[in-house]
């Protein structure tokens, strides 16, 4: 942590000390299995993983020095980073489905709603996790490619976190919800179907997170930086070779899933590149949704190992 | 209270706040600190952000929903204590619950009233209702079972009715305890507004905030809060001045030598 | 008729009352008398219904009493807090009268100024309780039970805390009551030359362990003067009585 | 005692029977029978005893820090004209400031850890002590404090040795609304920051899709109120053992 | 000494003292009496530095009293409010002795002792005010200053709630105290063979708008007794001239 340790260099035998700020939800069990197969010690790092609700207060933790890394919503941080805060990406985080097949998202309507198509939304309350960030930017956009004009003027969006979601929606008390797994699997067993699967809709491998930390790190422990990025990759790569390794880790780096759920839902896809040119489309649909102003410097944004 | 003294009050209760308006506006001006603005920046978000179409759409809804829940609170909590005061047996039965779901956390039980009640305003003036019940509901106990037995003999003797016991001796005897609770909690309302806006919200000042704090427009977020400040102390002067009639003879009686 | 019978009163582990027989007959003003301490002001809740009697009972014409019987008013001794601070002297006064389904609001209004007048409270109705001196409290509560009008009305010593004249004028006071509506009072006083003025009938409690020490008749002209009653031998003969029982315990139970 | 158990089983058998016929949803909300063996089972965790002891001590020092301050600045304030003009505006506009709100500036000036949770919770409790302590004052015998006054008894002996005990009553109501409080903010603070202590637990059971676990932990932390205030409730009955509302006259 | 000068007080509209002009001297037993309402309270508070006065000044020694001087102690009318009913009887009497320096904590408790003994309460020391009878709240009030020995003690209306025995015995304690301390004491009384029994000089208040309507000195011997004193010429002399002076009111005032 800031402060520890500023000049040790970085051996298994002594390890340096750092927090990162996580979410416990499946897009991240790359950094748990970094943790647990000991990928992080083999770069002389000893990670503490800390649970948040969300990317957001995990900004201003990694921003006030309080967590060395973090994980968010690529909008999140274009929008920190359009306002002047200094964070930087440093790794893919998660990244959209291929096919619907293998989709691990979808917007979640009761098994017995008249909604059938995207079209059907016009005039109905539907739920994302966060407003003004990813979740609702990839819905907008998955509307108009499904030729929705102005989805945000003919849709009411509300703000429903995800473990509440499913119940609203089975419960009528939304529409339709955007979920991500395991809650679209959850939604499978009351009673819900999926009618899209905006991340895949809106584009190709859509990133939709990506591991950031502070420029001030950057500046003064790169070692570090470079570590963490190569052992969080590693990781990622070991998940998308070892789907039934990231099944079984599922329930330890989250002690209390459900192990039914576990089993069923769809896994995240990992990628372990990162360049600038995969936060244009996020990056030009938050300014097409006027979540932010301008769009930042994205190479000065993205930081691969040099500057 | 002699004039010169007067003068000091107010020159008081208006010169502490100002100072430390100054300082922070010393401290953060030249900071420059993301997440603390300078106390300029925060003022004229304040002014060009609130003071237009926001009073109407956002403003206007936040306090319906704060003095709806409060409202409603405080009737059912009045009424509830007023039963508990009265009766050992009623309290004994009920303290159990009334214990535990004093010790839910609020965000805890969004999920439910989602699923219950929905996503409208009703849900969020319950969950505000079901926060504010409390402080005024163990006041209102204290209160009532803290009467001089000297004056509920005297209630006793010329056998009042019981609905004059309660009317005219029990709730007057309590209301100091009961203005106590109110005062808690409306201000706990507004958090509690601030709160229930956290989650399916569409406008409100809570929900501007939480907007604001996640497009990381800090000065909004803070002109905000200040707004809830200014928005809680409105509320709270007008709780005051009811309370200032309503237990004139309370301020006589005493007029302690403090 | 109101009469306790073998009446004792325990407060844990003090006992308050150890035996206690008595009649306070009907329209008859019966004075009690005894030292500090000795359960008086017990006797009187208990009379009233308002404490529940360890052993013994207390009887209304024949049947218990449990609660506070209808027609009955009681003046506390602690005056002070037995009035409504958030009522005027008026609203304390015309409180009791509100079920009185018999009068109309006028006749409330009249029967509250003239208790009121009665215990020179004129001018002072608009007060609140906290706005008056201790004896204007104490009338206060006085006022409140004339104005109530009961047919059996306890008194603990309610006048302890105001003047002489006052004090005389209340007496009379109380007096003209008794004879104008024939009402049963009950008493308690520590003043002995008051105990036999008002009396009819005096209750003399002993120190505790509480019980009756004597009861006396007094027989005194049914109407009595401040000035001419207490020159009166037998006013004399019962006062030096009175006197001499009170103030034997000090010989009996030896230097304090 | 009976009493309570009757009124609690009544309450709970409603909400069982709820739950059982489908009023209410039991995959989104479990029975209470559910909850309870859910709950049982926890205890065999050590994360569960953890989270638990965590929680309870930083609700314990900020109950604690609420308190001392509360009662302290509300004595002044009940005490003093001026005390209370200097503070008021400030006292009633930060009152309705929701820490929740507050959080981002907590983590930039404390962090995310206990500390942050601790001045959050204790801010929240500060209040209500504050008001009651306040109400409390206003409400003292004035009889008594002139006593005080004219045996010489100096201003801070009269306030601490008069002044608080008669305004007792008030300040127990305080306390308990502010343990309440501290104790519904420690676990906000671990659901919305993620802190260690029973709130994370239930942040992770619900990101988990783990509702009856998450359930079980809302029990707990609505038992262990429940536990903290009848605590409460008897140092209360205690401590004003000499006040009407506690007087216990045996006949 | 202790004096008042063109003393005015005002609560509101209520003017309880229009102007008073005494003095209380040192080592003296200064009685006050005056009809109830007429403001003696309200002057013993002035007197005090309780209350703060509408006019004039309280003079203590030649210095304006403006809080209550630490050598002075006050018996209040309203005794059982000025009892703190958390504490004991005994908690309550050595309250006001946890300043005193001089006293070490056997004298203390001695002192405590010995005070509650000579008021009759020997036997409650362990009870708490609410679990007395009024006239033992009352003592308990009056021990408590006695224990306190102050320099200027001020009564009011002390023995209003006990009987004639203990009133006796506590007039006589009054009159041993000044004489064995020398104390300073001003006392508000409503009876008014108890105002010339025990002051050496007595302070007659006219009814509102309040002022001194006359100052008696008395020259009865300085070691007074209940029997002896009482038959005094001119004990018989003053009592019936205060006598006069408070009832001639009616008389002027008019029938109430
Ligand atoms: N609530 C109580 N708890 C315990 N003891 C009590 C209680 N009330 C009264 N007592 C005791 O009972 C006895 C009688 O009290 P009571 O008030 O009846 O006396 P009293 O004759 O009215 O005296 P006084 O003339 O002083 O008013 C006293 O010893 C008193 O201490
Ligand atoms: N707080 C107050 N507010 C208004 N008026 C008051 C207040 N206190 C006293 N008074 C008035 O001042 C006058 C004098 O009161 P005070 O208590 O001094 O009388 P007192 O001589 O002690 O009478 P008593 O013998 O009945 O005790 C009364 O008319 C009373 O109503
Ligand atoms: O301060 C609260 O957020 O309750
Ligand atoms: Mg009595
Ligand atoms: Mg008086």
């Amino acid at each position: 942590a800031p402060g520890l340790g500023q000049d040790q260099t970085l051996s298994p035998q002594d390890p340096y000390h750092i927090v990162l700020g996580t979410i416990p939800i499946a897009p991240l069990i790359p950094a748990f299995i970094a943790v647990d197969q000991g990928y992080f010690l083999e770069e002389g790092l000893e990670v503490e993983l800390r649970p948040e609700p969300g990317g957001q207060d995990i900004v201003t933790a990694v921003v006030a020095q309080e967590f060395d890394f973090g994980f968010s919503n690529q909008t999140s941080l274009l929008i920190a980073r359009s306002r002047g805060l200094p964070i930087r990406a440093i790794a893919n985080g998660v990244v959209g489905s291929p096919d619907v097949e293998s989709a691990w998202d979808g917007v979640i309507v009761p098994a017995d709603s008249e909604i059938e198509t995207p079209q059907d939304l016009i005039g109905k309350v539907v739920s994302v996790n966060t407003l003004n960030n990813t979740p609702h930017l990839v819905v907008l956009s998955a509307l108009e490619n499904a030729g929705i004009e102005d989805p945000a003027s003919q849709i009411q969006f509300l703000e429903v976190q995800f473990p509440d979601a499913v119940g609203a929606v089975s419960q009528r008390q939304v529409d339709a919800a955007w979920v991500v797994e395991p809650f679209v699997t959850v939604g499978s067993f009351s009673d819900t179907r999926v009618i899209m699967n905006p991340l895949i809709e809106t584009g190709e491998s859509f990133l939709m997170s990506v591991y950031f930390t502070s420029e001030q790190l950057i500046e003064e422990r790169p070692d570090v930086v470079a570590a963490f990025t190569r052992a969080i990759n590693r990781a990622m790569q070991y998940a998308t070779e070892n789907p039934e390794a990231v099944r079984q880790a599922f329930p330890r780096f989250n002690q209390s899933a459900s192990e039914a759920v576990a089993e069923q839902m769809a896994l995240p896809f990992w990628t372990t590149e990162l360049s600038p040119s995969d936060l244009e489309l996020g990056a030009e649909l938050a300014l097409r949704y006027g979540f932010i102003e301008q769009i930042p410097d994205l190479e000065a944004f993205v930081y691969s190992g040099s500057d | 209270m002699k004039r010169a003294n007067r003068l000091v009050l107010l020159a008081l209760e208006l010169g502490t706040p100002i100072v430390l308006v100054v300082a922070y506006a010393v401290w953060a001006g030249p900071r420059a600190d993301f997440f603390f603005p300078p106390l300029g920046t925060i003022l004229s978000t304040f002014w060009d952000g609130w003071l237009g179409e926001k009073i109407a759409s956002d403003i206007l809804p936040s306090l319906w929903r704060t003095l709806a829940g409060f409202g409603l609170a405080s009737v059912f909590a009045v009424g509830l204590g007023l039963v508990l005061g009265l009766s050992r047996v009623a309290r004994i039965a009920t303290a159990p619950l009334v214990e535990f779901f004093r010790a839910l956390p609020p965000p805890a039980l969004l999920p439910l009233t989602i699923l219950v009640l929905g996503v409208g305003d009703f849900a969020k003036i319950m969950l505000i209702a079901l926060v504010c019940l409390f402080p005024v509901l163990l006041n209102t106990i204290a209160g009532v079972a803290g009467i001089d037995p000297t004056l509920k003999d005297t209630a006793r003797v010329y056998q009042i009715s019981r609905r004059d016991v309660l009317l005219r001796i029990v709730i007057p005897a309590a209301l100091p305890s009961i203005f106590a609770g109110l005062r808690t909690s409306l201000s706990l309302a507004v958090i509690m507004m601030v709160i229930s806006e956290f989650v399916a919200a569409t406008n409100g000042i809570g929900f501007s905030i939480w907007q604001a704090k996640r497009l990381f427009d800090i000065p909004s977020m803070w002109a905000g809060i200040i707004l809830l400040g200014i928005v809680g102390y409105g509320l709270n002067m007008v709780l005051i001045a009811i309370e200032s009639y309503v237990l004139r003879w309370h301020r006589g009686a005493r007029a302690a030598a403090l | 008729m109101l009469r306790v019978e073998n009446l004792s009163k325990r407060f844990g582990d003090v006992s308050a009352i150890a035996d206690i027989t008595a009649e306070f007959p009907k329209g008859r003003f019966s004075c009690i008398v005894g030292p500090s301490g000795c359960g008086k002001t017990t006797l009187l809740k208990c009379l009233s219904g308002l404490l529940e009697p360890s052993g013994g009972a207390v009887m209304l014409d024949g049947k218990p009493v449990t609660a506070p019987p209808k027609t009955m008013a009681l003046v506390f001794q602690d005056y002070s807090r037995s009035l409504f601070p958030w009522m005027t002297v008026r609203e304390n006064v015309s409180f009791p009268l509100r079920g009185n389904g018999a009068m109309d609001k006028g006749q409330k209004g009249a029967a509250v100024e003239s208790a009121l007048k009665a215990v020179g409270l004129a001018d002072a109705m608009d007060r609140y309780p906290w706005q008056l001196s201790g004896g204007m409290q104490q009338r206060t509560s006085i006022a409140r039970a004339i104005a109530y009008n009961p047919e059996i009305l306890l008194m603990d010593e309610p006048f302890a805390s105001v003047d002489a004249q006052t004090r005389a004028d209340l007496e009379d006071l109380m007096l003209q009551i008794k004879r104008d509506y024939g009402m049963t009072i009950v008493f308690v006083t520590h003043d002995i030359d008051e105990s036999v003025y008002l009396g009819d009938r005096i209750v003399v409690l002993a120190p505790p362990p509480t019980s009756v020490k004597e009861v006396l008749e007094v027989s005194l002209p049914e109407l009595r003067d401040q000035v001419a009653t207490k020159e009166h031998p037998e006013f004399l003969r019962l006062r030096g009585h009175v006197f001499n029982e009170i103030m034997r315990r000090t010989q009996v139970a030896g230097e304090r | 005692m009976w009493l309570a158990w009757a009124g609690t089983l009544a309450f709970v058998g409603l909400i069982e029977l709820t739950v059982r016929i489908g009023i209410l949803p039991e995959r989104f909300f479990p029975a209470p029978g559910t909850m309870a063996v859910t709950l049982v089972g926890q205890f065999a965790s050590s994360v569960f005893w953890m989270a638990l002891w965590n929680t309870l001590w930083t609700w314990a020092i900020s109950l604690a820090v609420a308190a001392v301050l509360g009662v302290g600045l509300g004595i002044a304030m009940g005490a003093s004209r001026y005390v209370y003009s200097a503070l008021r505006l400030i006292v009633e506009f930060l009152r309705p400031i929701p820490s929740v709100a507050l959080i981002p500036a907590i983590i930039l000036v404390i962090g995310v850890n206990f500390e942050s949770k601790i001045v959050l919770a204790a801010f929240a409790a500060f209040w209500p002590v504050l008001i009651q302590t306040i109400y409390g004052m206003h409400d003292v015998e004035p009889v008594a404090l002139d006593t005080a006054r004219s045996f010489g008894v100096g201003r801070i002996e009269r306030l601490t040795r008069v002044a608080l005990p008669l305004a007792l009553p008030y300040i127990a109501t305080g306390i308990r609304i502010g343990s309440a409080v501290a104790l519904i903010i420690v676990v906000t603070m671990e659901i919305v920051v993620g802190v260690p202590g029973l709130g994370e637990l239930i942040l992770i059971a619900r990101q988990g899709a783990n509702v009856e676990v998450a359930y079980a932990l809302i029990l707990a932390s609505g038992l262990l109120g429940w536990g903290l205030n009848t605590g409460f409730a008897r140092l209360e009955a205690r401590l004003l053992f000499w006040h009407p509302s506690f007087r216990s006259v045996t006949p």
